[in-house]
This record gives structure tokens, C-alpha cells and sequence, in this order.
């Protein structure tokens, strides 16, 4: 058992990795037995990724060293750097790990309906796989080329993915999209990890943070970084090819593409705070932040508002979702270098933000997935030939609200507590924000109405008549995400206090963080 | 393509095949490896795809022959990798004992092939994965740029 | 051999190369151009990777028959080969994309071919 | 408008990336620490002659266990897209 | 955290439950000749011929009329902005790099 803790965090990313490579020779076995081996891997990584985080949130945190000779022997003997690749799990990594493993394992039962009236069956596996292994090494490395080949596992499957339903001229648009923009984004992010090497000749995270200077080169880089990551994680303006790509992918990967982008953003803050940290300028970045979040939440809810696609609809609210994660943390962050405002409410900024994340994972995953339902069964994605579903599909339809009511923020669902928590901290930062945050919670809830109307209510269309509700897998994956939807409404103080705070106390502290690999040096 | 082309290249793929396996089998001692060679080896086939036609290719190589050796590469990889995981995962672990654990003295010498632990079996793992791979894209792109649909 | 220079020379390269790719990535509609674009960026920071690693007078990292000298960085070499593998498989993939993107709409320009907006 | 924004951004960002070239270490002379230790070591730790090979498959192996994923996963990709579809009755 | 000690989901789903508990009250006191299939399960239209079905119901694009119509200008610029040219994605991209790399060295020299 305590080798199987040492060793939890590597086998998180290599026993899905693993299944990846099997699935192709497994399939030939047969659909069950290729079901088996994927679900089994998932689930494995999900139980792998929980006793971690219950070692970490326990004991601190987690660095391996790949081939060494021990795993807390980050540097070598009589020597001054780490030479190897080091993964380095701290509770916000896990945090993201967790939202991962549940999202790939709700997505993945999810598709298994979807598949039989598919071909291809195996290689979607096979990149469904990838795509979860993609995010789980980009949360778990501590090194800056790792997280650029892991970036790039992701776009990738996720590309791939995205364009799986390639009967549809629309899908390989979509994928063509999202893997241009990875493309770029991703080499962008491959010079900045040059600029940073060409100077200090390191590549891992936290030797990189203890060396940093700021300098002229570091801005450059930082500047790069910054605006590719932010690219990954649709920010507005750099939003664009979301709606695309989320709006063709198929069930059940759409929230795991989402996810990524989640992944994507969990790297702008662990560029942010563990690289850059204190050392540069807080305030500034800080602002470059919250307005690229400000302008996420009200330019993408506006636009939600606008859609008549149910799956564009939705992305669009990702985005506007994602600016609430930008604008907590981004409060959080311009404060980071005065302690006294971060402790009144910078910390609290950033616990909701981070809350924010994995709320929002699961409603919108949710959400995505009941799209997804509807586009199954009805065939259409067009919010305009729909109607009177809430008959023929009550669960899906139940789901449905459950999701909408809990990103509207409408209390008691998990939403309505992480967006109470932005809302209160931003208010004592700038009270116009915490207005603006306001309004797009309201805009939020009425282009829901919106959807919900036209989809579930009034009378179903003649063509409609023999809908049926979704096959059993697909209700699973979907009742999956919505008991922890409620489960987290519920007891959100329980949440909060044992997996967000663990999270946001991690995030601020760089020093624990270069410590733990370079010896408190 | 002409009978110039056809008959060069039936002298040149030999040549190609074996300078690509000497590359992957060399990695540890001399310039290449794994990538390189399954990339050189990869090239001889799209000598073969360019020469004789995807569609009489077909007949002989089908992709999914292709995707198994790109699998079965990657498991050495990936094996070898989990191997080490008595100690640390990646760990060379037959760095120093019987299979290919001669130690080489240090500074400059004629090499020795029997040398580099688990690293001359994870070049052959990942070469036989980049030939396969590489060869499977190019079998595709091309059975599809001429209109021919990959039976799956 | 380049120490009596007053510019980095190579490094001058490499941001030649970078702004012709993303010049040809923002003007050109040309799905393919745009490709071409991203693969010309790309060499650009391959090249910027693999100058990194230069010493004056070095000679190749490889200890077998090695004559006398200081050894070129080995890092940037395994990135270099890393980021090159990356990038034919990410060409590969934009390449199938734009034939399917062809066969469906005829087009291969990126507005004419365009159906997903707003 | 379009126009303007790309020439502004491209001269920008081109400014920038002339700046880097000058700001950066004198080309020949990078500082050295890590890769020092890996070309003094690697026959000793690895018993591998090739300090590149062993930079890729001991030091930084798990990179190039990414980059064989991502290679695979590209694989994978295209002989999905290129898949004989069965069209789904309408 | 502060705020999550004054806040409990808990009153809230109790308060649900007693007044899901009032309505479901009122409800049975209503009218028990309830039957389906018959004239009262009809659309009811001020005496008119309801229309088809198809017609019935306010389709998506008909929602929010007068919302997009108050911010019409604002709604033709965002649109007219998401052109979905993959170019102008990266030009986006280009800008924002270029206007924070701006930000980001003029902040440093003040």
C-alpha cells in the first residue's frame, strides 16, 4: 500500500496510458472486452488520484523523480540542479486530477451507447484515453518541456476527437480549428520554454522559480506564455474556436475537451504563482487577468444569449463560465504581494475561483452531455426545431435543470456558493466587478430559460412523436455528474474545507513548492 | 510511376531498410536512435508507396498490420518503462548487470554495443513504434488522396 | 566561429523565420499555405532550440571515437528531436483534416470553406 | 481594420523577438549547468556512449515517452478520420 | 472561509420542502374532475382554432426579441467580430500578445 501511494502519481498517467496502447490490439477481442479495459483503466486512475490526494492532503506534497534512484532525489548527489524529470503533485494538482479522472470516467461510460451506432469504436477509445492521459500529466509535471508534450498529447486526441464524426463537414472544420490554434499556441508556449532555458539552463518548474529574475527575456516569456495559455483556455477575445470545437465534438468528449481547456488554465496559474510568483510585477499581471476574465464572462454570455445552437449556446457559456476562474484568481493574484489584502479577501478570491473550477466541471460537463442527449435523439442541434421533449425524455429533461439551475447560480446549487464567494471578495477589491459578475449571472439564467423553453417545454413537433428517452449508459454518465452536483450543493462548506482550501493554500505558497525539489535551498 | 523510378528504387530500398535498422540498433553509441531510424525507414516506404502505387501496396501491406507493430512498439516502451518500477518508474534498471550492462570507460572510446542498459531495447521499442506509425500515416493519407477508403 | 560577430546571427535567423511563418499564418487563406506557415514557425523554433545548445569549437555529444574538445549541449538536441517528432505528427493531422475539410466543401480556402460562425 | 491589426501586431512582435536575439546569451556560450552534469555522468549512470540517447531515454526518458504517445495518438487520428463511415439512417 | 459559515444550503431545502409541501396542499384542494382525452385538455384560445402544433410554440430565435433589438449595435459589432476565418483567430492571438507584452513592459519601466 505505501508503494502503491509512492508510486500513485506516475501510474495515474501510466496505466491509462497503458490501456491506450492496448485498446488497439483489444478491440479485437470484442466491444465488451474493449469497454472493460477502458472504463477499468478510468477507474483505475480515478481510485490511483484519490488515495494521492488523501496522502497529500495528509502529509504535503508529492514529488517524484523519474528514474532516479529514489523518488525524493530530485537532484543529484554533490550537485546544485535537478537533472530529471520530476513530477510534482500538490493539492491543487490533485484538485485538477480529481475533476479529470470524474469527468473522463462519466464521459467515457457515456459514449458507450453512442459508439454502437458508430464505426470506429476503437480508435475513439483509444483517443478518449490519450485525451484523459493528456490532462493528467499536464496537472501532475513539475517540468516546462513535460508540459508542453503533454499540451500537445491533448490538442491532439482532442483535435482527433472533436472531428470524429467526420460524415459531418462541420466536424473536421472544428477539429481543423482547434488543432491550428493548439499548433500555434502550443509552439508559442515551446519558445517561451526556450527563452527561460536559453538563460537559466533549467527546465524544471521549481528550480526555474527559485532562479527567476524578472528580467527583460522573463517579460518576453511571460508575456507568451500568458497569452497561449489563455488562448487554450478560450479567453475572450482568443475565444473563438470554442464554440466551433465544442458545438461538432461527439458525446460524451465534448465536456472532457472542456476539461482540457480547464487543464490549460490550471497551467496559466501554475505559470502565474509557482514560476513567476512574487517575483513579478503581481499587480499588472493581476490586471491583464481579470480583464481578460471580465471580458470572458460578459462577451461570452452575451453571446450565449444570442445562439439558436443548443451545443454553441453552451460553449459560449464555458467561456463566460471560465471568466468567473479568471477574474477570481486574478484578484487573488493582483493582491498576491500585499498580505494584508490577501488574507481580508485575495485568499478567498482565489478559494473561489478555484471552487469555481470544479463546480463548473461538473454542471457544464452535465450540461454538455444532456446537449449532447438531445442532439441523439432528435438528430438536430437547432434550439428552433425543438419542443415538448420534457415528455418523451423526463430524466434527461431533469438533469437538464439540475445543470441549468446550478450555473445560473440560483442558491442551493454549487454554483450559487463558489460565484457568493467571487462576488464577496471582488466586492471589497473594485465593487464594479463584483456588478458586472452579477449581471452575467442573471444572463446566464435567462438564456437558459431560453433553451429550456424551446427544448422541453410546448408542444413536440410532429417529426418527434417517437422519441425515445436515451439508452441506459448514457442516463449513467449523466446521473454520475449529477449526484456530485448535488452532493456538492449540499455540503459545500465540507468541499471547501477539505479539497479547495488544501487547493488555494498550494497555489500561494511557491516557496513549499520550490522547497519540495530543491530542499529548501 | 516510369520503370527508371521503379527499378531504382527496387536497388535503393534494401539499402534504406538496413541503414534504417543499423541506425535504431546503433542509437546508443552512435548518431541516431529510435526516431531517426524509424523515420529512415519510414521513408523507404514511402519510396515504395511513391514507386509502385498506394493501391498496389495495399494489396501486400494493409494498415492494420502497421498499427499492431506501432502497438507493440510502444508496449516495449511503455513496458520498459514499468519495468523500472521496482525502483522508479523510467529507472534503467539493466543499466550494470548481465543484458547490456557493460559499463563504457569514461572519455573516449570505440564503444561497445553491448552497453547502455534498458536503452538500446526502449530505441528498438520506439523504432519499430515510428516505423509503423509513420508508414501507417503515409499508407492512409495516400489511399485516401486517391480515393480509397481504409477498411476498419 | 561566431565569437568575433557583434550579432547573434543564428538567433536573427531563427526571428526570420518565426515572423515569416506568422505572416504567412495571418495573410494567406490558403488552408495549405497555412500549414505551410506553421511548419516554417515551427523550424523556426527547432532552430532556436537546437542554437541553444551551442558552444564555440564544440563537438557532438557522443563519447565513441571522441576527439578532444568541449561538448555541445545535449538538452537541446533531445528537445529539438522531441519537438520535431511533435510537429510531423501535428502536420499530419492538420493535412487529413484539410482533405476531409476538401472533399466535404470543394474548398480549400478558409473563408470559402467556412460554415461554422458566430 | 483587419490590416492594420496584423501589421501593428506583426511589427510588435517582431520588435520583440529582435530584442530577444540581442538580449539573449552570446551564441556559442550558454551557461551550462544541468547539461554539464549529464555529459559528465552519463557513461557512468547509463553506460550509454551517446549522451544524447541518454539525455532522451534515461534523463528526460518520460519526454520521449510523450512524444511516442503523441506520434501514436496522430496515428491514431488519421486512420480514425480516414475510416469508412456507416452512415447513421436519417 | 468566511462567507460559507453564514451560508447553508440547508435552510434553503428545508424552506423548499415545506413550501413544496403548501403547494402540493392547495393543489389537492383543487378541481377532481380532471379527465384526459376530453375538450378540457385543449388548447384554449380565446375561443379560436388553436394552431398546429409546429406554430404553438415561440421558437429560439423569436426569444429576447426586444433585448437584442435595445443592443442591436453592440450584437452587429460581436458579430461582425466572429467572423470564423481561422486567420483572423491568430491575428486576434498576435494582437493580444503584442498589446500585453506592451502592458507588460511599460508597467516594468514606470
Amino acid at each position: 500500500m505505501d508503494s502503491l501511494v509512492t508510486h500513485s502519481s506516475i501510474l495515474a498517467i501510466a496505466i491509462p496510458l497503458l490501456a491506450a496502447f492496448i485498446v488497439p490490439l483489444v478491440s479485437k477481442v470484442g466491444d465488451k472486452a474493449r469497454n472493460t479495459v477502458v472504463i477499468g483503466a478510468l477507474a483505475l486512475a480515478e481510485f490511483l488520484v484519490i488515495i494521492l490526494a488523501r496522502d497529500i492532503y495528509l502529509n504535503g506534497l508529492h514529488v517524484y523523480t523519474l528514474g532516479a534512484a529514489a523518488t525524493d532525489l530530485t537532484i543529484p548527489e554533490h550537485y546544485m540542479v535537478p537533472v530529471r524529470i520530476i513530477l510534482e503533485v500538490d493539492a491543487m494538482s490533485v484538485f485538477m486530477g480529481i475533476i479529470t479522472t470524474t469527468i473522463s470516467l462519466a464521459g467515457a461510460i457515456y459514449s458507450i451507447s453512442f459508439m454502437k451506432e458508430e464505426t470506429g469504436g476503437d480508435r475513439f477509445y483509444t483517443l478518449l484515453l490519450l485525451l484523459a492521459v493528456g490532462m493528467l500529466g499536464l496537472v501532475f509535471t513539475g517540468d516546462m518541456f513535460n508540459f508542453f508534450v503533454f499540451l500537445e498529447i491533448l490538442s491532439i486526441s482532442g483535435a482527433a476527437l472533436a472531428a470524429f464524426r467526420t460524415r459531418f463537414g462541420d466536424a473536421t472544420e472544428g477539429g481543423f480549428k482547434y488543432i491550428v490554434i493548439s499548433a500555434v499556441g502550443a509552439l508559442v508556449v515551446l519558445f517561451a520554454v526556450g527563452i527561460l532555458y536559453s538563460q537559466y539552463n533549467l527546465l524544471s518548474i521549481a528550480a526555474l522559480a527559485q532562479a527567476i529574475q524578472y528580467t527583460a527575456l522573463d517579460k518576453i516569456a511571460l508575456a507568451l506564455l500568458v497569452v497561449a495559455l489563455a488562448m487554450k483556455l478560450a479567453s475572450v477575445p482568443l475565444h473563438m474556436w470554442a464554440p466551433d470545437t465544442y458545438s461538432v465534438a461527439p458525446a460524451g468528449t465534448t465536456p472532457m475537451i472542456y476539461v482540457a481547456s480547464q487543464a490549460c488554465l490550471y497551467g496559466l496559474f501554475r505559470v502565474l504563482f509557482s514560476l513567476y510568483g512574487v517575483s513579478l510585477d503581481t499587480l499588472t499581471i493581476g490586471w491583464v487577468v481579470i480583464i481578460l476574465g471580465v471580458l470572458s464572462m460578459f462577451v461570452g454570455v452575451t453571446m450565449a444569449v444570442h445562439q439558436s445552437d443548443i451545443k454553441r449556446l453552451m460553449a459560449y457559456h464555458a467561456i463566460s463560465q471560465s471568466g468567473y476562474m479568471l477574474l477570481g484568481i486574478g484578484v487573488g493574484l493582483a493582491v498576491l504581494a500585499d498580505p494584508q489584502a490577501l488574507a481580508s479577501y485575495g485568499r478567498e478570491a482565489i478559494s473561489g475561483g478555484i471552487f469555481h473550477i470544479i463546480n463548473n466541471a461538473l454542471y457544464k460537463g452535465l450540461l454538455f452531455l444532456t446537449a449532447e442527449a438531445l442532439f441523439f435523439a432528435l438528430g438536430t442541434r437547432d434550439l428552433n426545431k425543438m419542443g415538448g421533449m420534457f415528455r418523451n425524455m423526463k430524466y434527461t429533461a431533469i438533469f437538464f435543470i439540475i445543470g441549468a439551475l446550478a450555473i445560473s447560480g440560483v442558491p442551493p446549487f454549487n454554483g450559487f456558493t463558489s460565484k457568493l464567494m467571487i462576488y464577496e471578495s471582488v466586492y471589497n477589491f473594485s465593487p464594479v466587478l463584483a456588478v458586472i459578475a452579477m449581471l452575467v449571472s442573471i444572463l446566464t439564467l435567462a438564456s437558459f430559460t431560453k433553451a429550456f423553453q424551446s427544448a422541453f417545454t410546448g408542444p413536440a413537433l410532429p417529426q418527434h412523436d417517437n422519441v425515445r428517452e436515451v439508452p441506459k449508459p448514457m442516463l449513467i454518465g449523466m446521473g454520475i455528474l449529477a449526484v456530485a452536483i448535488v452532493f456538492f450543493s449540499l455540503f459545500p462548506s465540507l468541499v471547501v474545507d477539505t479539497i479547495v482550501t488544501p487547493a488555494t493554500d498550494a497555489l500561494i505558497d511557491q516557496a513549499g513548492y520550490i522547497g519540495a525539489v530543491m530542499g529548501g535551498a | 510511376m516510369s520503370k527508371i523510378v521503379r527499378t531504382m528504387s527496387n536497388i535503393l530500398i534494401p539499402l534504406v531498410f538496413i541503414f534504417g535498422l543499423y541506425i535504431i540498433l546503433h542509437g546508443h553509441i552512435s548518431p541516431g536512435g529510435g526516431f531517426q531510424g524509424g523515420a529512415v525507414f519510414a521513408s523507404g516506404v514511402a519510396m515504395i508507396i511513391v514507386a509502385f502505387g498506394s493501391a498496389s501496396v495495399q494489396k501486400r501491406l494493409k494498415e492494420h498490420h502497421l498499427s499492431v507493430l506501432e502497438s507493440a512498439g510502444a508496449l516495449i516502451f511503455i513496458g520498459l518503462a514499468f519495468s523500472g518500477l521496482a525502483t522508479i518508474f523510467f529507472f534503467n534498471f539493466l543499466a550494470g548487470s548481465a543484458v547490456f550492462g557493460n559499463i563504457p570507460p569514461s572519455g573516449s572510446n570505440p564503444g561497445d554495443l553491448w552497453t547502455g542498459g534498458v536503452i538500446p531495447l526502449m530505441n528498438i521499442g520506439v523504432g519499430l513504434k515510428v516505423l509503423g506509425g509513420l508508414s501507417a500515416i503515409l499508407l492512409v493519407m495516400a489511399l485516401a488522396s486517391s480515393g480509397i477508403e481504409v477498411e476498419e | 566561429m561566431t565569437a568575433g560577430l557583434p550579432f547573434n546571427i543564428p538567433f536573427l535567423a531563427v526571428v526570420a523565420l518565426i515572423s515569416i511563418g506568422l505572416f504567412i499564418i495571418l495573410t494567406q487563406r490558403n488552408l495549405i499555405k497555412l500549414v505551410m506557415g506553421i511548419v516554417i514557425m515551427e523550424s523556426g523554433v527547432n532552430l532556436f532550440l537546437v542554437s541553444l545548445g551551442y558552444r564555440t569549437g564544440g563537438i557532438v555529444p557522443i563519447f565513441t571515437h571522441a576527439p578532444e574538445g568541449v561538448m555541445v549541449l545535449p538538452v537541446p538536441q533531445a528537445l529539438t528531436l522531441t519537438s520535431i517528432v511533435i510537429g510531423v505528427a501535428t502536420t499530419a493531422l492538420m493535412l487529413s483534416l484539410i482533405m476531409l475539410t476538401y472533399r466535404h466543401t470543394g474548398d480549400i480556402d478558409a473563408e470559402k470553406s467556412r460554415r461554422l460562425k458566430g | 481594420m483587419r490590416k492594420a491589426a496584423v501589421a501593428v501586431s506583426l511589427v510588435v512582435i517582431v520588435g520583440l523577438l529582435v530584442a530577444a536575439a540581442f538580449l539573449i546569451h552570446p551564441f556559442g556560450q550558454p551557461p551550462s549547468q544541468m547539461d554539464d552534469y549529464m555529459i559528465e555522468n552519463s557513461q557512468a549512470e547509463t553506460g550509454t556512449n551517446n549522451v544524447v540517447a541518454a539525455v532522451l531515454f534515461d534523463y528526460r526518458g518520460f519526454d520521449t515517452l510523450g512524444e511516442a504517445t503523441v506520434l501514436f495518438t496522430a496515428v491514431t487520428g488519421v486512420v480514425m478520420l480516414f475510416r469508412a463511415v456507416k452512415k447513421r439512417e436519417s | 472561509m468566511a462567507s460559507l459559515s453564514t451560508w447553508s444550503p440547508i435552510v434553503l431545502v428545508v424552506a423548499f420542502l415545506i413550501l413544496a409541501a403548501v403547494a402540493y396542499f392547495f393543489r389537492s384542494r383543487g378541481e377532481p374532475r380532471y379527465k384526459e382525452g376530453t375538450a378540457q385538455t385543449q388548447v384554449f384560445l380565446a375561443g379560436e382554432e388553436a394552431p398546429e402544433p409546429d406554430k404553438r410554440h415561440i421558437r429560439a430565435h423569436n426569444m429576447y426579441w426586444g433585448f437584442f433589438q435595445a443592443l442591436k449595435r453592440y450584437y452587429e459589432t460581436t458579430m461582425n467580430a466572429h467572423t470564423g476565418i481561422i486567420n483572423d483567430y491568430i491575428i486576434w492571438f498576435t494582437s493580444v500578445v503584442a498589446i500585453t507584452a506592451v502592458i507588460v513592459f511599460i508597467a516594468g519601466m514606470v
